[in-house]
């Protein structure tokens, strides 16, 4: 009959459980998933994660010589999928949660690259931290070859082939 | 009259008008500390909240717009109800009217303040507004009744018989303590403003300083109602204590006592349904009688 | 429902408005075809663990108690009337925090066509309109973890100053 | 098989019915209809049109027979059909039929079941709004899209990209929705915007006094094109899409994804990784039925039961973070695996936490239930006949509330709930307390699961090394989520599922609902529609409504359209 007026005790024995954040530490545990963090020094611009970003956080955007990786963290669902696939390791989840912003374009991060300009067509292709990184890892092919757009890379190599014979 | 008399119904009269709004902080800490949260950081969160609500933006609607006048007739009424609570607890040795007059004064009163508040609720065109105001005033026809059979009831257990029978007394107190509980509008009996189905009921298209001035009449008339019988019981039993500044001292010291124990209550209860309600109101109330008649008869007898 | 206003709401009365909720804030929940994650934590941030109420915070059941309206979901097209109206409804001033990836930038369904894809695209809607909004702010989060959302109301209150700033930099 | 059921329900008799009678059943459709296996799972049978309605019809003399979902393709592309994919689920043989029914596109009017079996409602009518399929003597009018959605642009076909679509339809804002007319009973409005929801839905209850005489419900306002949005991405972006249809019940959707292309394709999924999904899942389920006990009790305006089931609750969420990263859309779903690994010190702690939920649990709940106006409204109220819910196919706590044993665990059994021992909850007075008993009976199950789960955790791998999507396969993933079965379809792509079609378990429940509101107290509407814990994020994930302006009225859309093409002739 009266057995609801034992939620009293119950409460009496437990006290008050409230964390008082942000004046104490908040509840994060050590596998929590936060918003990342794209190394400059480390990232060449290849595009791996822009491709797998399920919601499109990460995307590239051309300014005139530049490309940009921009990363919009109020659109990032902090899957860990980019960091996860990135070639070079420079992509690294942090545990930040305190994003709040009462600016909408203070959410976006960005990370600018300057591009290589095809020396046949002028045009601009990839960013010049992966063709240097290509030109590394590709030996066999000559270096002004690598430095053409894949078009005129194609037309190029067709024209060399053809005259070498 | 002396003049310390005068200062402590001054006194006291400040104190009916600054103290609801702290007890109803002191109320939500109590909440929050059975529901084992921090709750608000100050006892006068309320007061914040009114203030703030003052402060807002005034939005009425072309459907509600005759609402003021109900509320500032109701604001006026418990306040002079205020004002003579705290003279007839003053003066208990130098009535003016007998004590029953008094007692019929205080119960018209209520139920027009609370037939005012109808009247507001009413007036607004929203649905939800109006099936609110029909289960007021179900539970009003159960409860408000009681409330005066009660109260004459407690008079008779004191004086009617030629010697006061505490038995009697209390049988018929704790009846009446309940009707001031289901009047004061708390947790199993806010059917009107029940949340869940009603999304805030009665009250869904106040907004801004007119929600505030509603919610500081409604704490006012809440703590109002719980030293009503504290009164009563003053009177009924002719306390003396000395000075009549102590008379008005313990008759906020009870009632806020009694106003916290309603608090908890009302915390570790669910909501009833209106049809549940009103068949418990009307059991609970015709069990109450026949007791007391019952016991009434058998002390006759005797 | 047709609405009068009595009160012109002036600059002034605006600012004394803004710094009497900073003690206390009523809120009011809408939500705009988002998952249920950020709702729950929202009810979450009510709960022991969090208990918001330290702040004078507290939820209520209608728009015209409110102050802050928190926003979740990427506003589906089918919401964006019942969005405005419930705003409308608010009296100023107006406050809106919008929780969650969904309620900032749209999320997975930014560019679906059934969705607005966050509440900074209707902010011009809502100008158009005279639905004034006093103050936004932003929480990012898929959902926003009840810190992340006290935090957004602490950075509302003026407890605290936003930490995330826009960056650029060179690779 | 039927060891189990036979101890929970006595139910081995008609197991064995059953067998003899799908092979009966199987005699009887020669020459109306083609077999096809379709694996160990299911039985797939093609059937033309005219045909359809017989063939149901048989199907349905197989007891506990029940309507799974039914799933409209565009596969013009492949073989130059429209399809019809009406999957039955027999519990007792473990199995699911699928009958087909291709159609051309010069023909797309099918004949309605609705006469058959009463869950295929709402199905034919989303079929008919979002793929043009028009069911023969139905009356259609718009379900799903809003009023001024452009005729003729069917979403879910293949003919629209989905950047295209947001082209063709501009939304506007309507100032004031048009108020229905009342006549002898009140119109209550219960939404969109309403604190018992929590979500934009829209229920009309219609009152006499504070008795509901009808309800009228109004609903998919969450849609958010998640199917349509599901076959632009690629396969392993998906599961992120899935767990959003829901944040509460997530991780089912992205397991129930993951299981279909595994089946489609047959992948096999390491044994650690069907258990860590079984964690998850049972992790879910706890913080789910704490979540609905704890609105349950706000809704009876029990305060105090709210905030102490979600005091415990939150013990949960961290233990949740810890073990995937994610306090709620965990996100370590994708196909062949999970991405998250669960080491010893992760379960000594689990344990911990488990011990002590499962304590203050116990103390705290005896005492909920006690409290007079919590016991008074739950107990008789909300009825829901044992009768109607298995015609109306529903799922979960929900039918189980009910008195019928129907759980996916025990019936389909997936990732690693074969390896262990759980008995099913079930109720047989079928009102609102039954189905809160149910869940709570569920609560201490999963504790017990996840122990068992936690201590036979085996060793190995945690996700496929690789795969090899293949087009053109079907694979049907089910999962039993905290309101009831959930079920995926996949037909698989190229580089993305080239249809995805998922069911909540919402979806199917709902319907009961103005069953369990007639003729009871407007006070209790909000607790009767919680009692099915309803997720309408999950139900609406690919349907869109009008409110108030659904009303149904003048000439069936079809006629229409028929009058139309008489006219170009």
């Amino acid at each position: 009959m009266v057995q609801f007026l034992k939620i009293l005790p119950i409460s009496a024995k437990i006290g008050t459980v409230t964390v008082m954040y942000p004046y104490d530490r908040p509840l994060v545990t050590e596998s929590f998933r936060g918003a990342i963090e794209v190394d400059p020094d480390k990232c060449i611009g290849c595009g791996a994660c822009t491709r797998i970003c399920p919601p499109k956080a990460l995307s590239f955007i051309q300014e005139g010589e530049t490309l940009i990786l921009r990363y919009f963290v109020g659109r990032c669902i902090f899957c860990g999928m980019c960091a996860d696939t990135c070639p070079e390791k420079a992509i690294k989840i942090t545990k930040e949660f305190e994003l709040a912003s009462d600016q909408i374009y203070e959410l976006y991060s960005d990370v600018q690259h300057s591009l290589s300009i095809c020396r046949k067509c002028g045009k601009k292709f990839v960013t010049r931290k992966l063709m240097n990184k290509v030109k590394n890892l590709v030996k066999e092919l000559p270096e002004e070859l690598l430095e053409l757009c894949p078009n005129c890379r194609r037309i190029e190599s067709l024209l060399r082939t053809t005259t070498t014979r | 009259m002396e003049l310390t008399t005068i200062l402590a119904i001054f006194l006291s009269i400040s104190l009916y008008i600054f103290i609801p709004p702290i007890l109803d902080g002191i109320e939500r800490k109590i909440k929050a500390n059975i529901q084992t949260r921090y709750g608000p950081s100050t006892i006068f969160q309320t007061w914040y909240d009114i203030l703030k609500l003052m402060s807002k933006e005034l939005i009425i609607s072309t459907e509600v717009r005759y609402l003021i006048l109900p509320l500032s007739i109701s604001i006026t009424l418990t306040l002079f109800l205020a004002i003579v609570v705290s003279f007839y607890v003053a003066s208990t040795k130098s009535l003016l009217l007998p004590y029953y007059s008094y007692a019929a004064l205080f119960l018209v009163t209520m139920i027009s303040i609370h037939a005012l508040h109808l009247l507001l609720y009413i007036s607004s065109a929203n649905l939800f507004s109006i099936i609110g105001t029909f289960r007021i005033i179900s539970i009003d026809v159960a409860n408000e009744v009681s409330f005066a059979t009660f109260l004459v009831l407690t008079m008779v257990s004191r004086y009617v018989n030629s010697s006061a029978s505490l038995s009697l007394f209390i049988l018929s107190f704790i009846p009446l303590l309940i009707a001031v509980y289901v009047s004061s509008r708390r947790l199993p009996y806010d059917l009107h403003e029940a949340e869940p189905e009603l999304a805030s009921g009665s009250i869904i298209e106040l907004s801004g300083p007119i929600l505030g001035l509603y919610i500081y009449n409604h704490l006012l008339e809440k703590y109002l109602l719980t030293s009503i019988p504290v009164a009563l019981i003053m009177l009924m039993f002719e306390l003396n204590v000395g000075n009549q500044s102590i008379h008005l001292l313990f008759l906020h010291i009870f009632a806020a006592i009694i106003y916290m124990v309603f608090s908890i209550v009302s915390t570790i209860l669910g909501r009833s349904r209106i049809d549940l309600a009103f068949k418990t109101l009307i059991l609970i109330y015709s069990l109450a009688i026949i007791i007391w008649i019952g016991v009434y008869i058998f002390e006759q007898t005797l | 429902m047709k609405i009068d206003t009595i009160t012109n709401f002036s600059e002034k009365d605006l600012e004394k408005a803004l710094s009497k909720l900073k003690r206390s804030i009523w809120v009011y929940h809408l939500n705009t075809g988002s998952c249920n994650g950020c709702d729950i934590e929202i009810l979450d941030v009510l709960t022991p663990w969090f208990d918001v109420e330290r702040f004078g915070i507290r939820l209520v059941a209608s728009p015209r108690h409110a102050d802050l309206v928190l926003l979740t979901g990427p506003i589906t097209v089918k919401t964006l009337s019942k969005v405005i109206k419930a705003l409308r409804a608010v009296p100023r001033p107006r406050l809106v925090m919008a929780i969650g990836s969904c309620a900032v930038g749209g999320n997975i369904w930014f560019e679906s066509y059934s969705t607005i894809g966050g509440f900074y695209k209707i902010l011009d809607k809502l100008h158009e309109i005279d639905v004034v909004i006093d103050k936004v702010v932003y929480v990012p989060g898929c959902p926003a973890r009840p810190e992340a959302i006290i935090y957004g109301a602490a950075i509302l209150l003026g407890l605290l100053k936003p930490k995330k700033h826009y960056k650029r930099v060179e690779a | 098989m039927y060891t189990y059921l036979s101890k929970l329900c006595n139910v081995d008799a008609n197991g064995k019915f059953n067998e003899v009678y799908l092979n009966e059943f199987i005699q009887s459709i020669q020459g109306m209809a083609r077999i096809e296996e379709g694996g160990t799972d299911f039985l797939r049978i093609v059937v033309l049109k005219d045909n359809l309605y017989n063939v149901v019809e048989k199907l349905l003399k197989i007891k506990d027979v029940y309507l799974r979902t039914m799933v409209s393709s565009d596969e013009r592309t492949i073989n130059g059909f429209f399809k019809l994919y009406y999957i039955f689920g027999i519990d007792t043989l473990s199995k699911s039929v699928i009958v087909e029914v291709p159609l051309t596109e010069n023909d797309l009017i099918v004949p309605t079941l609705v006469n058959l079996v009463k869950a295929v409602d709402w199905y034919e009518r989303e079929a008919h709004d979002l793929m043009g399929i028009k069911f023969a003597g139905r009356n259609q009018y718009r379900f799903v899209l809003p009023d001024d959605w452009p005729t003729d642009v069917y979403p879910l076909r293949k003919d629209y990209a989905i950047q295209d679509l947001m082209k063709l339809y501009t939304p506007k804002v309507i100032e004031r929705a048009k108020e229905v007319e009342a006549e002898a009973v009140t119109i209550i409005p219960i939404g969109p915007y309403h604190p018992a929801l929590h979500e934009p839905e829209y229920f009309e209850l219609y009152v006499r006094g504070e008795k509901i005489v009808d309800v009228r419900y109004v609903g998919f306002m969450v849609h958010r094109g998640i199917e349509k949005l599901g076959e632009s991405m690629k396969y392993n972006q998906v599961p992120f899409l899935a767990e959003r249809i829901c944040g509460i019940c997530g991780f089912v959707h992205s397991t129930s994804y993951c299981q279909a292309v595994e089946q489609a394709l047959q992948i096999d999924v390491p044994e650690r990784a069907q258990y860590i999904r079984s964690i998850v899942l049972e992790l879910e389920r706890l913080h789910s039925h704490l979540l609905w006990l704890g609105v349950a009790f706000h809704l009876l305006g029990y305060d105090t039961g709210f905030m102490h089931s979600w005091r415990i609750r939150e013990q949960v969420m961290i233990l949740a973070e810890l073990l995937t990263g994610s306090r709620k859309t965990y996100g370590i779903n994708i196909v062949g695996g999970v991405r998250r690994d669960i080491d010893e010190d992760k379960i000594r702690k689990s344990l911990e936490v488990l011990k002590n939920v499962e304590k203050e649990f116990k103390t705290f709940i005896d005492i909920a239930v006690s409290v007079p106006q919590v016991k008074a409204r739950l107990k008789g109220t909300g009825i829901l006949p044992k009768s109607e819910a298995h015609a109306l196919s529903l799922v979960g706590p929900t039918v189980r509330g009910s008195g019928i044993p129907r759980d996916i665990r025990k019936d389909y059994p997936y990732a690693a709930y074969r390896y262990i021992h759980f008995d099913v909850a079930v109720q047989d007075e079928c009102d609102n307390m039954a189905r809160a008993l149910v869940r709570i009976d569920e609560i201490f199950e999963s504790i017990d699961i996840l122990r068992q789960l936690l201590d036979k955790l085996p060793k190995g791998a945690i996700a496929v090394e690789s795969w090899d999507p293949e087009p053109h396969r079907i694979g049907i993933g089910s999962v039993e989520a905290p309101r009831g079965e959930v079920i995926h379809m996949v037909i698989t792509g190229i580089y993305s599922p080239y249809r995805w079609r998922v069911r909540a378990p919402t979806y199917q429940n709902l319907p009961a609902v103005p069953i369990m509101l007639r003729e009871i107290e407007l006070a209790d509407a909000p607790i009767t529609i919680a009692s099915i814990d309803p997720c309408f994020s999950c139900t609406d994930r690919a349907l869109i409504i009008n409110i108030k302006t659904g009303k149904i009225e003048g000439v069936p859309l079809y006629v229409l359209s028929r009058k139309k093409l008489e006219a170009v002739r």
